[in-house]
């Protein structure tokens, strides 16, 4: 049977993604930052995943307006990086796995999740920065990957106790799956920030951390946290945390923490990254 | 009753509900059509032609003619549609969110160096501008 | 406040369309089906709506194999009849409420159903043929029509459950909607009929007038059929019959019977039809 | 353990699920693309090289020459998707679902009059062709 062992956390700031393609990792303002990825990328070559189910949010790259899915899982073999306007990134196309996908779906539809079943979609930098900073730069990226796209972009997103619960159906479809899979699962965006109006660069660095500790000790009580919160707390774009919780959903009630890190600025963005392991 | 939008005291900020969206709905998708390299060369060859192609209001074209985008936002723009507009620009989001804030760009970057612009007073509409 | 005052639930064979269009209405194969919606013509130029929530499926004409959502709501100006291989039906496109949809959109989302939010929409026979045999043909539809698409076409669809639930949650939306429309609710599709393989032509009489029977009396526990029953004793295609759970859901649970009628055949296809009710 | 399909045992039929869905993904697609008329003449004008444009298996595109519906659906077509093809020969949904039963036509248009396929015999697998 496919379990879910682990997952990871991460924000997914385009402008990281710029930094790791144009080789700008080494310069001072990016230094700190990629120094924070260090252990990750020891973890995952040490717990490779067999499959990452991989929850993010879509930047009007392959939705446009006329198209606004609230949850949309990706079926199809493969998916191209997006050309966000300036070229698909220089990344690996994403390999999926359409056997699980598939399963997935119908598991969590059943389950009475309204998802929209795509094939095939083009992946921004909500997806391929976070594997970007997990993996590196190789040739190919190593396992499989679903999208698990979430809108946050038109008012209102899922709450934060249906993305918890969405989490939880996820589990129950994984280990509904009748092959043995080491499955990882990641919730991406966050941390705080807002990338428009007057107030453009709030950062709130309490309320960050006070979401990842109570993301790793109660995710059940953060998953009431209201809409209004992120919003007005952690800026108008910090609402994608949100999607940290389908993650954390998936997982045991207690995890073992076994990295947490936390940085300002990048570009616009607070960045927070956390792994978290079932036992 | 109506749907309460407890959103609307947040200080400078729009939030990009169903009613904005239905409002900017031509706007954000001319926005969305300088993701193709072909839309980006005649836009950029006579703006204002390329424009009048959307059903936009006069209100939106000027905006965008002006990239004035706290204008864009008020009349239903969504920013990651709008970042294909300054991307075409080539322009980057820091610029772009600087330039709403009403900053200089080395002002916006000193003050995300420094930790980014600090909630207090930056909460609600009523303790707005202290901050 | 708006209020949903009545539900109308009817098939929508495109056969049906094809003969209205082409004035074949008084032949001696359509004319006892033409008859079954008289009574119906006459109510609803009584009770006139101001806006009709028309729950219906497309049927691989606005959406193709790439992007199946589960639930989906239009929230644009207005929509044209799709082209589904043999040109356009020529009836007059379909004049949405932006206003409406939009507010009904972002109250089910917060009531945690995963809308996907659509502008545009070509609207295929689900949606136009019931249009057609209420209306007949005007020079144009007397009330805007906000479409509600569900899938059922890709197994699973959403469980009756779900659906029963999801007309809870429309009639929360709308009765939170500050202005005074009389509002309708139809549910589309069904009955039985299965359109492929060796069973095509299946029609179970007894089942499909047992649901007509329980939808009027008992559509809670009608609602917890399983859609194995659906698809084994009323064929592949009769799954569509979900879709008039929706609007039973947005109604009172007691309601006034104010016409029933059933008949078959409409090419491969029975037909029923009800129209219930508020008091 | 795996995901149930008690559909299995429904006598002549298949249900278009997940993993059809995904075996038939290029046949659909390839259904949907004749819902153009400049689509359906190139296919009219050389079937075989329309197909080929396509990523399908061979047997698919055989089944689509063959217009063989029962071997379409198993091979993940599903029939609102095929039924571009057979408007595309001018043929009706009824002519179709007749082929797939077997049936002529006018025997098939026969049993529907007299209130169609009997469910009798029909509902599982161990007591189907009795109906
Ligand atoms: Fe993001
Ligand atoms: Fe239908």
């Amino acid at each position: 049977m496919a379990r879910i062992n682990a997952s990871v956390y991460t924000s997914h700031v385009p402008a990281i993604g710029a930094a790791i393609d144009n080789g700008r990792t080494g310069e001072d303002y990016w230094k700190p930052l990629f120094a924070g990825y260090d252990y990750s990328r020891q973890w995952i070559a040490a717990r490779k995943p067999d499959v990452i189910l991989l929850v993010y949010n879509d930047h009007a790259s392959a939705f446009d307006a006329n198209f606004v899915p609230t949850f949309a899982i990706a079926t199809g073999e493969e998916f191209q990086p997006a050309d966000e306007g300036w070229g698909p990134r220089p990344v690996p196309p994403v390999k999926g796995h359409p056997r699980l996908a598939s399963h997935i779906a119908q598991s969590v539809i059943q389950d009475d999740f309204d998802l929209t079943v795509i094939n095939n979609l083009d992946v921004d930098h909500g997806l391929t920065v976070p594997l970007s900073l997990m993996f590196g730069q190789p040739e190919a990226w190593p396992c499989p990957v679903i999208p698990i796209a979430v809108n946050v972009v038109l008012y209102p997103p899922p709450s934060g106790s249906r993305c918890y619960a969405l989490g939880k159906a996820l589990r129950r479809a994984v280990e509904s799956f009748d092959e043995d899979l080491n499955v990882q699962i990641w919730g991406t965006g966050g941390m705080s920030h807002q990338l428009q109006g007057p107030r453009a660069g709030l950062i709130n660095a309490e309320f960050d951390n006070d979401f990842l500790d109570q993301l790793v000790t109660d995710p059940e009580a953060l998953s009431q946290k209201p809409h209004i919160d992120y919003v007005r707390l952690a800026g108008s774009e910090g609402i994608e945390l949100v999607m940290w919780l389908i993650a954390r959903g998936a997982m045991n009630d207690q995890v073992e923490q076994k990295h947490r890190f936390y940085h300002v600025p990048a570009s616009n963005t607070a960045v927070g990254h956390l792994i978290l392991e079932n036992h | 009753m109506s749907l309460d939008k407890p959103y609307r005291d947040i200080p400078g900020t729009t939030i990009f509900d169903a009613d904005m969206a239905r409002r900017g709905f031509a706007l954000n998708q001319f926005s969305m059509s300088l993701m193709k390299a072909a839309n980006r060369e005649r836009f950029k060859a006579d703006e204002r032609a390329y424009l009048d192609e959307w059903p936009m209001s006069e209100e939106q074209k000027r905006a965008v003619l002006d990239r004035d985008y706290n204008r864009m936002m008020a009349l239903g723009g969504n920013v990651y549609f709008l970042a294909k507009i300054f991307s075409t620009d080539g322009l980057s989001f820091q610029h772009a969110a600087a330039t709403m804030t009403g900053m200089t760009q080395e002002a916006y970057r000193d003050m995300m160096l420094a930790g980014g612009r600090s909630p207090r007073g930056n909460l609600y509409s009523e303790d707005s501008g202290n901050g």
